[in-house]
Parts: structure tokens; C-alpha cells; sequence
């Protein structure tokens, strides 16, 4: 992948390493501004706009930034968990797209079953392509590329190019929108849920530590009879089940779907709101926790520009300029480290 | 008479702190025309810091330092090697999509962006780089690209690139070699030996290593570095390695080579392997290892012997021949199936094969083998902690946070946390280990070779591809001589105790 | 000169080439008309913007990064240009000075993009992403609410497609952009300096190569080649408009990849990724004259993606290899 | 369990915010809203003029959401609004079919009132949300395809081939647009082929390049093109143009852009563009404000219209190079202001020179 952070090189010239002295404080300061970095520039985002326009800080305000950061959170979450094995699946939008149209086509007749076998199958797509990754070991920004491609096309052709709307049993996932709980809907909580479960995940089971140790040095974990291909292949389960579950999101807030609705645009955002959480682009790097508040703020950048009154044609320059911002503030810099 | 010229190079009270830490107190040192100077010194001793400040990497808080009477001062790499350092790093530090005259020119492809947009010229560029390549004696054509090059040629370009300063200037060089023999087999270091006498002719040496008698060989004036100073500066002649040992340690003498007793053959080898092959790195080869033995495999390189070592950890596939492990045939080989089977691997490029870098101690311990740190899937991250603590105070790794990130650690207590994650399981029965003392200084060395030793001990039947012939000779039970892919001979070293570095040079070549 | 060039290039792009020339074979059996010269002429013409940002971008992946922001600075210089070009809307012309402002947009914010990337430290992804939106908000600023501003000049609206020697001239520019590109990259420090620095920017670095000023440079020479396309783009069209380098970021990329220029750096080169863009551009040409499903293309796109790159990893899978 | 109790936690705080259904809205608290695809369209910057001209009309201010072609852009812009305390009187020309249940949805929680334009799915109905989501509108897209059928092919006599552009292939717009072009080739043409269909998604330049490759495939077999709005066909007339085919070839579109008009009258290529349908931006947003505005003020109470005032087809014009004279007044400086003027004065449903044409039906959404 590019972009890479490369504390590791074959043939970085050094004397012999010593941890430089003053680098443990150091060590601790930058971890201490990672875990806190996302938060804190979401809380300050929140303020400046509350400052501007109180009413954001109300509940209808609260309820708006959770209900469009809910979609992104799932594509978000499953993006920093492949980014954190060093990998990219830009195909995961387009996951989450398919998922929303079966959604919309199966569950008038299937019901409860139809929510479950759309998962089944964006978990396939997931299989699919961590297998493809995995085996064949081509970089996955141009393999899941090619099937974002495919995953188009798809969502076209099993659409068949139209609007579907959901007359019958929505309200089975209508619930998931309209259900609020402390002014949120129970996507949003769902999507932190997951988030809790996917940072469980990394830092309390043997997979995590395998999925990281992989992102960090994957020569290394391969050596230490990490089972990479297995890992790999699940990485990329969990972003399609991640997908699967931006699906269900935007059917329960659209209550219809189509190839070109709500979710054909949640890539670039889903990139964005995992590296504002704090998710390395190099991989072995990501707090799924922080990825929220990654969702948040890039949900909230849209709202933010619209409440600070910038005109209509200005948006695009000031959204370009705030991710910039964004990332600088929270990236990971580690000194002498090569940035890609 | 004539005046004698001013000393290639000359430090003045040179020091350098990081925060608290004086890593470099008030240091003087002299290198004349044509001389060899050895450095040596434990890991944190100074010796990087000192490297680095005449790299131009880093900068001197006080003191001055004079190139050929006149005072420099370098705002980096650049400044330094126009003013005539060249270094030749302890890792290769070449561009391997580039070719060799590129790599040997570097300062032709140095300077501001805009001012470079000129021409190359590739005739010019090549005819210059053969010039430098003949100077060194080395036979390389200019125009291959580095990474179409074996490992000892391509140090041949890194020396070139060493010597290669700028032709409009007249000044002798001085050219810096880290460790540069670390990395190369027995062989190699003869003609690396070779190169460096002929280097004398026209430029200054600094040599440094960590194996003491190529010092003595090699150099005609060594220095010893000890917490950030000068412990001793003088002539090889006469100088004793117990002498060089006891200046950089304090005093202390120099570690008792072990006598080890023939270990108790057990009726089942723990290793066994049979006609083994693979393509184009070994061949036909077959051997036992015991339970309690070590077994050592030497020879030069591209003998094959690395690759035999990472096929039977199944990091390499082999196309002929069978592996037996613990009597039973395996199939279908792989790095799980053999670390499930009690194998466990040291690779020799530590920094990219043998520790996550970016992971703490602890994850790297219970990356392999959790043990107690794990219960089913899950892991216990307190235990995992007391587990790493408990091999931190083993080992006696420095600094004692196992929550630090292993990558900022020293090399050799990198490989202590490495030789933890393999020995953190009961159920370790074969341990192989590349270069394990690759980069280590005489401290690490020393505990390594005790866990090797008493895993050995254990039970663990230990198959090591050493350094030096002297290592081999100092750990193993038995040397397997590899040649070519071939093995050339073997020695049991229990019924033949006399046995000559010589006479084991002379199956490798 | 030119077998000098060609062994340059990580391994000689034979295979690329035998693909292209499978292709076509293909494509002329499907439909005769693909061989004719009508639509050669009219594969030079579409392959030529792609081909004039591919080697800005090659540049830039070379060295590791990566260039995201190529359809926002074509639109923020495509309607420079056409602003201040004879046009239905402002009726200025500044002549040459036209060009300057526009390519001088794009050189701008690659330079924007390089210094936020090398001084800031933000990864070239988000800087370029960032740089994206900006130029596309720039351009949106320019196009206001006023008029679709379209070029009034006749022979600037033709000049693209005008045939010199049987090729458009639009292939005439490309192919210019992309031997000076394989020039930057075979006979210029700066280019060679780009390939150390993919291959390893910590060597780069402590050998003295001014890594900074490298990426900087790199990506302000991108910038100003998307700027060129998006000139080009845009008299090409023969109106303004600010979304003109919409799906180019996703034809050009693929296209070095393809060629086999590694997204991790070092390894590849101009021209073969100018055979990726060909390869693309003749994919998608063929599907259209083939008279395959539209809602297929995509599809058929991506699998020619995946089976290009997974058929050049193929015999080099390896235990340990890393690919990320 | 716990999932259980979150839910009955859930519904019971919904029902809280349920509809806000409440005495009529007094004017300082409104705020107008046009939500536009983009802002570089000259439809879409003719939709903000018409906003204005009401704005300045009624004397409410208006803001402006610019989705940027983004489903979730468009979504959080809307919603920032909704967040900003005042009553929301909306104008959404949707980007996609899908996202109209959610704006709608956040709207009427907001206690807001929206006109949908051109998109929303087929069994999404006004009639069943209630009076927040006001009616839905749009110019029928069968007639536009009809327009273009009939000019194409009167201007080559009955007789040849054409070949389509689509816009985005899933968008109801288009979708109509080009079944209705289909319908009046069929039904009145026998002799007329459609050769080929290339979705071009709104593209200039994609429209460009699909041209360029459909003269490729069939050369001069091509009598006429028809592409669903202008601005694809303004790319599809250039590359005729290089290929030296624009004099032989007829162009029909919807939309007459103030470059497409500009062709007509200089007669470019021979008289190309031989079909164009005329509505305007300005108006179909001061139509779709102003009925959501009367909605807010009580003057009208949705639930109480007819059917054909919830979904509603408003008319269509077919301009020829013979009658296009009479429909430059429309674009004349101060036209979108007299527009308004007339539609407060005539209603929302009765202002020429689009008048409400029909709806109400099952498939309205589907014209």
C-alpha cells in the first residue's frame, strides 16, 4: 500500500539503535495525544459550531450528526480494521451498496432471514477478497479496485437499474433509524457496539495481536507462524460484514436503495473518518474506539460548513482544507519515519 | 625535512548529550593519512554517536572538528561527504532499482532538485564509476542494476561508493566501515581484509567491529570506547584481545570458552533429513539432529546453508528429499505446521524478520507462544506482562518496560525478546538459529549463547548457522561444511577435539 | 537512445505490449471497425489526457506516494484556461498568458499538496485528497453562476482533433509529455533521485539527496501536468466545466498499475504505464464497439484489472512475501 | 434481552418526536431551503435563482444545500439546516431516488415542509407521510422523450438510425426520459432504429467520448442523437464536430441550455439541434418553495389536496428552431422575479408557462 509509514526497512542505515534518551516521555506523550487526538477534535468541531448556532448541541442537532455519521462509522470501522493490517479494501462502499440493495430486495419476502442472508453475503464478498489478496499477493489497492468494479456492476444488475423501495416489512429495519436512544438512533449505537466488539478484537484476543503484529511487520508475524492468510482473509470478512452492516444502515434510514443512493458515495468518507480516528495508512495502527469520533467528525464537516454559513460553491474548498487540517492535527508522526 | 601534514581528520573535545545522557564526553581523536583506525566498544558505549556525528546524521553540542588542519562543520550527510566521509553502513544502504555506477556516483545524484534537472550523462557516469570499481579492484560491470547483484558485490559497490568523493576535490578520503563484516561469511571477510589494505594507499580508515581479533588483524591503531569516552588509544601492536575486552568492559576478563559433554543420544533424532533439495540453494542434503545437540552449519556464501535453515522451518519449500521431524515424515510444509511441531526460527535480519518492530515487548513474547498469557482465544494482557517481565529479568533486558515498543531497543536486546518468544513454550523441540550473534555486542552475545545453551540442555535440539568458524567451534557437537548447495563435510567435534579453522576453510572453498 | 530508454524500465514491458496487441486482435474479430484507422486515431485522441496525467502521477507513485488530487486541480485550470481563453462567457483573452495562469493553478496546488505532504508530515493520500477538493472548489468558485462559458475560437476548439501526419495533435502533445517524462526519468538526477527515493527514502535521505525538495517538486510537476489535461480536456470538450476530469483519477491509476508501476514505489516506469493507459483505453473502446451491456463495463473493467495484476504477481508468490 | 430493552427504550423515546404537526408557522422563523446536485449545472444554478426570487418575494432568507453529486453530503447539508432551529421550507431536487424517504423523514421530524423534485422511489407517497412532505413534482420525462422522438424524427424524415444517451443509468429521470422517447419511436416510427444506448451519467465529457465511439461503430449510418439533457449532448455535438458528421447528423435533448439555444439560433452545423424541451430551473424551484411555503403558512393543508397536487406533472414545452423565439422572454434578466411575481399571484398550480399537467396517479414518479 502507499502511504506507508516505514519503521521498518531492510537496509535503513543506522549506527545500531539505542532508544535515544528523553524518548520515553516522548513515547508516552505521543500515545497519550493518539488515543486522545479524534475526541478532542471532535468536542472542539462541536464547540466552535455550538458557540456559532446553540441549537447543534440540541438534541435534534446530536440526533442529525450520529443519524449520516452512523453509515460512515460501519464503512469506517471495517476500513481501519484492514488498514490496520497494512492493507486497503476500496471496495467496501461499494459492499456496503450491494448490501443495501439485496436488503431492499430481499426483506419484503425473507424478513428477519433476508437481513441474515445479506450479511452471509457481503461476508462472502469479504472472503472473496481477502483470498484474492491473500493468495495471490498482489497489492489490494488495485485488487479491490478491480472488484469495486465488479461490486458496480453488480449492484446495477441485481437493482436492474431501479429504485428499490421497501413496501413490506420495513418497519422490521425502519426500527434501527427511527429508534432513538438519548437522541441518537440505534444505528449510531449499533455502530459503536460493533466499534467496542472490533477493539475487544485487537487488543484482547490472539487474532487481534496477529491482525496488528501483521500490519506492523508482516514478515516478521509470517515468521512467528502468525497465520497471515487466515487473518488476512477474516480482516477482510470483518470490512465485508462492516459493509454488509452500512447496508443495513441505509436501507433502515432511506427505506429504499438504488446503485447510485445514499452509500455510493461512503468511500472517500469511510477513508477519511478511519485516518481522522487515528488509523495509520501504513497499517498496524488503529483504535476502533477513536474511529467513531473519526465518523463523527467527518459526518460533522458537511453540517459544520453548512452552520458556519460558508456559500454553497465555497463547500468543497473548505471541506478540502478541513480534512488537511484534521489529519495534520491527528496523524501519527514518528520521528525520522518515512511518510508516504 | 619536510612538515608532516596535518591528520586527516581530528576531533577536539567533541560532546553530545541526549537530554541527560552523555553520549559522547569530551572525545579526541586523531586519524593520519593512510592509517586504519579499529573502534571498538560495547552497544551504548558512544560509538554510534560518534559515527554519526562524522557522517554529518548528527551534530556535536561542543567541541570542533578539523578535516586536514581546517575546522568543518557539516549541516549534514552532504557536508560530509563533500568534505570527503564516506560511510559504509552496518546494513546496505544501496538503491536497488538503480545501477551500480548510480549508486557508486550518489553525489551525482545529490543537490537541489532545480539545479538537477540536467542532463545525465550515462557514458561519463559509467567510465567514472569503472574507474573507482578498478581502483578497489572490483569486477563489476557499471551499468547492472544493484538488485541483479550477489551480496558480497554489492558490499563492493557500498566500499566504492565509500572511496568515490567528489574528483574536484584532492583531499584523502576517509572512509567509515559499521560492522561491515557482520554480515559477510568467513570468505568474504578474507577479501574484504584484502580491500581494506589496499584502501590504505589512498584514504584513512575507521573500522569498527565487534569481533576483536579482526581488529587486531586488520587495524593499525585501535580504539576502545567505554560511557561515552576514550578508555584506550593505541597501536594493535602488541595489544592483546583480553586486553581490548578488559578496556571496554571495565576490567572484566574475557568469557571462559565452555568444554560441553557429548549430550545423550536419544534412539529418536529430533531432526531428521533426507536427500533434501531445492531448486537452484542446496542439494541432496542429509543429516540428524538429537534432542540435547547442536548441530552447526558452515560455509561461505551462497553455500545454501541459510536457505536449508528457513526450508526446514518451512519458510522455504523444498522439491526433493524428505523431513522428518520427531521420526515422523512431514508433508506439505509450512511455517505453522512446523512451530505447531516445536520448531522455532532466530532469522539473521532481525529489524525485518524477527521482531514487530512497532509492538511492545510483551505482544512480541506472546505473538508465537501466549503460554499462561492466553486462554483459548483470548488473551490475559497482565499475564502476557508478568510473562515478559519475568523473561526481561532473566535475560536482563534493558530498559525494563515491557510496554515499550521492541523496535526502539538495542539490537541485542532485540534478540533477547526474540529468543523469549521462542522459549516462552514447553513445547520448543527444535530451535534454528541464523547468525544469532549477527550486530551483538560481547554481553548479548553471551546471555544468547547461554539460553542457546541451556535450552540445548533441555532437550531442544539446536541447529545454528554461526558467524564465525570460531563460534561453531565454541557451541556445536557437530559442523556440517556446506559448498555450493552441497555439504562438503561433517565433524563430529566430540571425537575429533583437534580439529582447525583451517581444515574447515578448506571444505568450504 | 531509445534501447538505452527502454532498458531503463524495470524489464522489458514485452508482456504489456502482448496484451495490448491481444486485445486489439480481440476486439477486431468482435467488430471490424475497431482496426479501422478511424478508430485508432480516435484511441490516440481519447488516450491522450490520460496519457499527459499518467506521467505526472507515475513520477509521483514512483517515489511512493500518491496523487489523488488529479480531477480537482483539471477542474480548477481547465476553467482558468477557458475564462481568460475567447469564450461566450467573459470574452477575455490573455492569449499565452492563459496557459501560464492555468498550468500555474496547477503547479500551484501540486505545490499546496507537496508542502502540506513533506512539511506538515500528512500522508500524500490526504494531502491529495484535501487538494482534490480544493482545486474542485476552486473551480466551482470560477464556473459561479454565470454562463457555460465555451471556447469561441474555432481553431482552438478544433486544434485537438486535427490530424497532423494521420494523429491528432492531442496525441502529439501527450506523446510530447510523455517522452519529456521518460526523459525526467532516464537522463535527470531529479528523476533518478525519484526512483532512490521509492526504493528507500532512508538511504535517500542520509545519502544527501534533497528528499524534500524531490517530493515537493514531484508533486508540482503533477499538478501541472493535470492542469495541461485539464486544458486539454476542456478545448477538447470545447466548453468549460469544472467537473471535466471526472473518473480520470480512476482510469490513470489503474493504468500504472497495470503497467506494473508499484504503488509502493521504485519499481516501473512512464512507459509502461502509458501501455496501461492504452490497454484501458482500448478496453473501454472495445466494450462500447463490441456492444457489450453498459451496466456490464464496470464489471468487465474490474475483472481485466484483477486478472492483470493477479497474472503479473502470479510466479512471484512466496511464502514470505509482503504485499500490501 | 438487552437488545429487547434498548428497543422498547427506543420506541418509547420515539414516539416522542414524532410529527410536529402544529399551528401555523409564522414567517420570521422560515427559512428557505434549495437543495441542488451541484452547483456548476446551469439547471441546477437556474434552481437557485428561483429560490431567490422568492426569498427576495417573501421575504424569507434562503439558504442553499450543495450536495456535491453525494447522496450523504446532500443528507448532513439538509440536516445542518434542519438543526438550525428555524422552520425549513424545502426544495430538494433529490440526487438519488432512495434519499428522498430520508429527507423527508428528518424533515418532518424537524416540523418542516418539503417539495420533492424530479426523484423519489415509485411507492413513496406523499399521501401516506402526511402534510410535512408537502407533494412531489417533477416535469414528465416521458413527454421530454416523446419531444426529442418526434423532432429527431420528422427532421430526417421518418426514416434512419439514432443513437441514445442516457444520464446515470438508475436515475428515474432518465429512465423516463428515455422510455418515453422509446414509446413515441414505436408507437409513430417504424422506420426509424435506434442503433445503440450509452448512459453517459450528466457527462459532457463522457457524453463526448461515447459519441466519439458510437461514429466509430457505425460511422455515417447515424442519422440523429438524442441525449437526455443538454449537457451531454453539448459533448456528444462536439465530437460530430471533430468528426466532421455534425452537418449530416440531428441532435435532440432536453433542458435548451443557453448554449444549446445559442446553437440554434446561429443554426450551428446545419441546423443540428432540431428538438429541445423548455422548462427552467427558477421555475421549478419557485414552484416547489412556494407550495411548500402556503403548506407552512396553513393557506393550503396537504392532506385535504387531490391526488394530482401531491404528485404532480407539471407541463413541458417542445421547442423546435421554429418557436424557440417565444421562450426567450424566460431567460430574460429580470425573468425569474416576474415569474414569481405571477405565482404568487395564479398559485403554485397554475402558472404559465408550466402548468400543472396531471399526476396523481399510481405510477406518477414513472412519467
Amino acid at each position: 500500500m502507499m502511504n506507508k509509514i516505514q519503521t521498518i526497512s531492510s537496509s535503513q542505515p543506522s549506527f545500531g539503535g539505542v532508544i535515544p534518551p528523553g524518548g520515553l516521555t516522548r513515547h508516552r506523550v505521543v500515545a497519550a495525544w493518539h488515543a486522545l487526538a479524534p475526541v478532542l477534535v471532535f468536542v472542539s468541531m462541536l464547540l466552535i459550531v455550538g458557540i456559532l448556532n446553540p441549537n447543534y448541541l440540541k438534541p435534534l442537532g446530536i440526533s442529525i450528526v450520529t443519524a449520516s455519521a452512523a453509515p460512515i462509522l460501519f464503512v469506517a470501522l471495517g476500513q481501519a480494521m484492514v488498514l490496520n493490517i497494512g492493507s486497503i479494501d476500496l471496495s467496501n462502499a461499494a459492499i456496503s451498496m450491494v448490501g443495501a440493495i439485496l436488503v431492499a430486495l430481499w426483506l419484503p419476502g425473507m424478513g428477519v432471514m433476508g437481513i441474515v442472508a445479506v450479511l452471509a453475503v457481503t461476508v462472502a464478498i469479504g472472503i472473496l477478497n481477502g483470498l484474492l489478496v491473500a493468495v495471490t499477493q498482489v497489492p489490494s489497492f488495485a485488487l479491490t479496485l478491480g472488484t469495486l468494479g465488479l461490486l458496480q456492476t453488480a449492484a446495477l444488475v441485481t437493482s436492474d437499474s431501479q429504485t428499490i423501495y421497501i413496501s413490506e416489512n420495513r418497519e422490521l429495519i425502519a426500527a434501527l433509524y427511527s429508534t432513538s436512544l438519548l437522541f441518537a438512533p440505534l444505528t449510531f449505537w449499533i455502530g459503536v457496539f460493533v466499534a467496542l466488539v472490533y477493539w475487544g478484537l485487537l487488543s484482547l484476543t490472539r487474532l487481534g495481536l496477529g491482525m496488528t503484529a501483521i500490519g506492523k511487520n508482516e514478515r516478521a508475524a509470517t515468521l512467528s507462524a502468525v497465520p497471515t492468510l487466515p487473518i488476512k482473509v477474516i480482516t477482510y470478512a470483518i470490512s465485508g460484514l462492516s459493509g454488509g452492516l452500512a447496508g443495513l444502515a441505509i436501507v433502515a434510514q432511506a427505506g429504499s436503495a438504488s446503485a447510485s443512493g445514499l452509500g455510493s458515495n461512503l468511500l472517500l468518507p469511510g477513508i477519511a473518518a478511519a485516518l481522522v480516528g487515528g488509523t495509520s495508512i501504513s497499517g498496524g495502527q488503529t483504535n476502533p474506539i477513536n474511529v467513531v469520533f473519526g465518523a463523527l467528525t467527518v459526518a460533522f464537516v458537511p453540517i459544520a460548513i453548512q452552520a458556519m454559513g460558508f456559500g454553497a460553491e465555497a463547500q468543497s474548498l473548505v471541506y478540502g482544507l478541513f480534512i488537511i487540517t484534521v489529519v495534520a492535527l491527528t496523524t501519527s508522526r514518528v520521528r525520522g519515519a518515512v511518510i508516504k | 625535512m619536510t612538515q608532516t601534514p596535518p591528520p586527516v581528520l581530528r576531533l577536539i573535545n567533541v560532546s553530545r548529550s541526549f537530554g541527560a545522557v552523555k553520549a559522547l564526553n569530551n572525545v579526541s581523536l586523531e586519524i593520519r593519512r593512510g592509517e586504519v583506525l579499529g573502534l571498538v566498544g560495547e552497544n551504548g558505549a558512544g560509538k554510534s554517536t560518534l559515527l554519526k556525528i562524522l557522517a554529518g546524521i548528527e551534530k556535536p553540542d561542543t567541541g570542533k572538528i578539523e578535516m586536514n588542519g581546517v575546522e568543518v562543520k557539516f549541516r549534514g550527510p552532504n557536508d560530509a561527504r563533500a568534505a570527503g566521509v564516506g560511510v559504509v553502513h552496518q546494513e546496505q544502504s544501496l538503491f536497488t532499482n538503480l545501477t551500480v555506477a548510480e549508486n557508486i556516483e550518489q553525489h551525482a545524484m545529490t543537490g537541489s532538485a532545480l539545479s538537477r534537472l540536467g542532463l545525465q550523462d550515462w557514458g561519463r557516469l559509467n567510465r567514472e564509476a569503472q574507474k573507482v570499481l578498478d581502483k578497489i579492484g572490483a569486477k563489476l560491470n557499471p551499468n547492472t542494476k544493484v538488485s541483479d547483484l550477489s551480496f558480497i558485490d554489492r558490499q563492493m559497490v557500498e566500499i566504492a561508493r565509500a572511496v568515490c568523493i567528489d574528483p574536484g576535490r584532492r583531499s584523502t578520503p576517509l572512509v567509515i566501515l559499521d560492522e561491515p563484516t557482520a554480515v559477510l561469511e568467513q570468505q568474504e571477510t578474507a577479501v574484504l581484509e584484502r580491500e581494506i589494505r589496499k584502501l590504505r594507499e589512498f584514504a584513512s580508515v575507521i573500522f569498527v567491529s565487534h569481533r576483536l581479533d579482526e581488529i587486531l588483524r586488520i587495524c593499525d591503531r585501535v580504539v576502545v570506547m567505554r560511557s561515552g569516552s576514550l578508555s584506550s588509544d593505541r597501536p594493535t601492536a602488541g595489544v592483546s584481545k583480553a586486553d581490548l575486552f578488559s578496556a571496554m568492559v571495565d576490567g572484566q576478563a574475557e568469557p571462559v570458552i565452555h568444554a560441553r559433554q557429548r549430550p545423550a543420544v536419544a534412539s529418536k533424532p529430533a531432526v531428521k533429513v533426507t536427500r533434501l533439495s531445492r531448486q537452484g540453494e542446496f542439494h541432496d542434503i542429509s543429516f540428524e539432529v538429537h534432542p540435547g545437540q547442536i548441530l552447526a552449519l558452515v560455509g561461505a556464501s551462497k553455500s545454501g546453508r541459510e536457505s536449508l535453515a528457513r526450508t526446514l522451518f518451512g519458510a522455504e519449500t523444498h522439491d526433493g528429499g524428505s523431513i522428518e521431524i520427531n521420526g515422523k515424515p512431514v508433508s506439505r510444509w509450512s511455517i505453522r505446521k512446523a512451530v505447531a511441531a516445536g520448531l522455532a526460527f532466530v532469522p539473521a535480519e532481525r529489524k525485518v524478520e524477527g521482531i514487530v518492530g512497532g509492538l511492545s515487548s510483551t505482544r512480541n513474547i506472546a505473538l508465537t507462544n501466549p503460554g499462561v498469557g492466553a486462554v483459548g482465544p483470548f488473551l490475559r494482557p497482565r499475564t502476557m506482562a508478568r510473562v515478559a517481565k519475568d523473561w526481561f529479568s532473566r535475560l536482563d533486558v534493558r530498559p525494563g518496560d515491557v510496554s515499550l515498543p521492541l523496535g526502539q531497543f538495542s539490537g541485542g536486546n532485540q534478540q533477547k525478546v526474540v529468543m523469549a518468544k521462542w522459549l516462552n513454550s514447553d513445547a520448543l523441540k527444535v530451535l534454528i538459529l541464523d547468525h544469532p550473534l549477527r550486530g551483538l555486542d560481547v554481553g548479548a552475545s553471551k546471555t544468547v549463547n547461554a539460553q542457546i545453551r541451556a535450552a540445548c540442555k533441555a532437550g531442544v535440539a539446536v541447529i545454528l548457522i554461526p558467524d564465525t568458524i570460531e563460534e561453531a567451534l565454541e557451541m556445536a557437537d557437530d559442523i556440517i561444511v556446506m559448498r555450493d548447495g552441497l555439504r562438503s563435510a561433517r565433524h563430529d567435534l566430540h571425537s575429533n577435539r583437534n580439529l582447525a579453522i583451517q581444515d574447515i576453510v578448506a571444505d568450504m572453498v | 537512445m531509445v534501447n538505452h530508454l527502454l532498458s531503463r524500465e524495470s524489464k522489458g514491458p514485452t508482456g504489456l505490449i502482448l496484451a495490448v496487441v491481444a486485445l486489439m486482435v480481440v476486439f477486431s474479430f468482435l467488430n471490424p471497425r475497431f482496426a479501422s484507422v478511424e478508430n485508432l486515431q480516435n484511441v490516440l485522441f481519447q488516450s491522450s489526457v490520460p496519457l499527459i496525467i499518467v506521467v505526472g502521477a507515475t513520477l509521483v507513485i514512483l517515489m511512493g506516494s500518491i496523487d489523488l488530487s488529479v480531477q480537482g486541480v483539471m477542474g480548477a485550470a481547465g476553467m482558468a484556461w477557458i475564462l481568460i481563453t475567447p469564450n461566450t462567457r467573459t470574452g477575455l483573452d490573455y492569449g499565452v498568458w492563459a496557459w501560464v495562469i492555468a498550468l500555474g493553478t496547477g503547479v500551484a496546488l501540486g505545490l499546496f499538496a507537496g508542502l502540506i505532504y513533506e512539511r506538515l508530515k500528512v500522508p500524500s493520500f490526504v494531502a491529495t485528497l484535501g487538494t482534490w477538493y480544493v482545486g474542485l472548489g476552486i473551480g466551482i468558485m470560477l464556473y459561479g453562476n454565470g454562463l457555460l462559458p465555451s471556447l469561441t475560437n474555432e481553431a482552438l476548439a478544433r486544434w485537438p482533433t486535427r490530424l497532423t501526419l494521420g494523429i491528432p495533435n492531442s496525441f502529439w502533445l501527450a506523446g510530447a509529455v510523455v517522452v519529456v517524462g521518460l526523459v525526467i526519468m532516464n537522463y535527470t538526477r531529479f528523476g533518478r533521485g525519484l526512483l532512490a527515493i521509492g526504493n528507500n527514502e532512508a538511504i535517500a535521505r542520509s545519502s544527501g539527496i534533497s528528499v524534500s525538495r524531490y517530493k515537493i517538486m514531484a508533486l508540482a510537476i503533477a499538478g501541472g501536468l493535470s492542469a495541461l489535461a485539464g486544458i486539454l480536456a476542456t478545448m477538447q470538450l470545447g466548453s468549460g466545466s469544472s467537473d471535466i476530469g471526472s473518473t480520470q483519477l480512476f482510469t490513470v491509476i489503474p493504468a500504472a498499475v497495470i503497467g506494473g508501476t508499484a504503488l509502493s514505489g521504485g519499481e516501473g516506469g512512464v512507459l509502461r504505464s502509458s501501455l496501461g493507459v492504452f490497454l484501458l483505453v482500448i478496453l473501454n473502446n472495445g466494450l462500447v464497439l463490441a456492444g457489450v451491456d453498459p451496466d456490464y463495463q464496470q464489471g468487465v473493467f474490474g475483472l481485466i484489472l484483477i486478472l492483470a495484476i493477479v497474472t503479473v504477481a502470479w510466479p512471484h508468490r512466496n511464502r514470505l512475501k509482503v504485499a500490501k | 434481552m438487552k437488545t429487547k430493552s434498548l428497543l422498547l427504550a427506543g420506541i418509547a423515546a420515539s414516539t416522542l418526536s414524532g410529527a410536529a404537526l402544529a399551528a401555523p408557522v409564522a414567517k420570521e422563523d422560515m427559512v428557505l431551503v434549495v437543495s441542488v446536485i451541484n452547483t456548476t449545472n446551469p439547471y441546477m444554478i437556474s434552481n437557485i435563482e428561483g429560490g431567490k426570487a422568492l426569498s427576495e418575494e417573501l421575504g424569507i432568507p434562503l439558504e442553499i444545500v450543495n450536495s456535491n453529486g453525494s447522496s450523504q453530503t446532500e443528507i448532513a447539508g439538509i440536516m445542518s439546516i434542519l438543526a438550525s432551529g428555524k422552520t425549513p421550507i424545502m426544495f430538494v431536487n433529490t440526487v438519488a431516488s432512495s434519499d428522498a424517504p430520508t429527507i423527508v423523514d428528518a424533515v418532518k421530524q424537524a416540523g418542516g415542509y418539503v417539495t420533492i423534485w424530479w426523484n423519489k422511489p415509485a411507492d413513496y407517497k406523499p399521501q401516506d407521510v402526511g402534510d410535512n412532505f408537502v407533494a412531489f413534482q417533477k416535469i414528465p420525462g416521458l413527454s421530454s422523450g416523446a419531444c426529442g422522438a418526434k423532432a429527431i424524427a420528422e427532421s430526417i424524415g421518418g426514416k434512419g438510425n439514432v443513437v441514445l444517451l442516457p444520464g446515470v443509468p438508475d436515475s428515474t429521470t432518465s429512465k423516463t426520459r428515455v422510455a418515453g422517447f422509446r414509446a413515441e419511436i414505436e408507437a409513430n416510427w417504424p422506420d426509424i432504429k435506434i442503433l445503440d444506448e450509452r448512459p453517459s451519467n450528466w457527462d459532457p465529457q463522457l457524453g463526448a467520448r461515447n459519441a466519439q465511439d458510437l461514429i466509430v461503430k457505425y460511422g455515417d449510418q447515424i442519422n440523429g442523437v438524442w441525449s437526455a439533457d443538454d449537457g451531454m449532448q453539448i459533448g456528444a455535438m462536439q465530437s460530430f464536430e471533430n468528426a466532421g458528421l455534425l452537418d449530416k447528423v440531428k441532435f435532440a435533448s432536453d433542458g435548451l441550455y443557453p448554449k444549446t439555444l445559442e446553437d440554434i439560433q446561429s443554426g450551428r452545423g446545419n441546423n443540428a439541434i432540431v428538438g429541445e424541451t423548455f422548462h427552467r430551473g427558477y421555475m421549478a424551484s419557485a414552484v416547489g418553495l412556494y407550495t411548500a411555503y402556503l403548506a407552512a403558512t396553513g393557506e393550503i393543508v396537504p392532506s385535504e389536496l387531490s391526488d394530482d397536487k401531491r404528485e404532480s406533472l407539471f407541463q413541458l414545452s417542445c421547442v423546435t428552431p421554429g418557436n424557440y423565439q417565444q421562450y426567450l422572454q424566460y431567460d430574460e434578466p429580470g425573468a425569474p422575479a416576474a415569474f414569481v411575481d405571477r405565482l404568487v399571484q395564479n398559485g403554485p398550480w397554475a402558472t404559465d408557462p408550466m402548468p400543472l399537467v396531471g399526476g396523481g396517479r399510481a405510477d406518477a414518479s414513472e412519467w
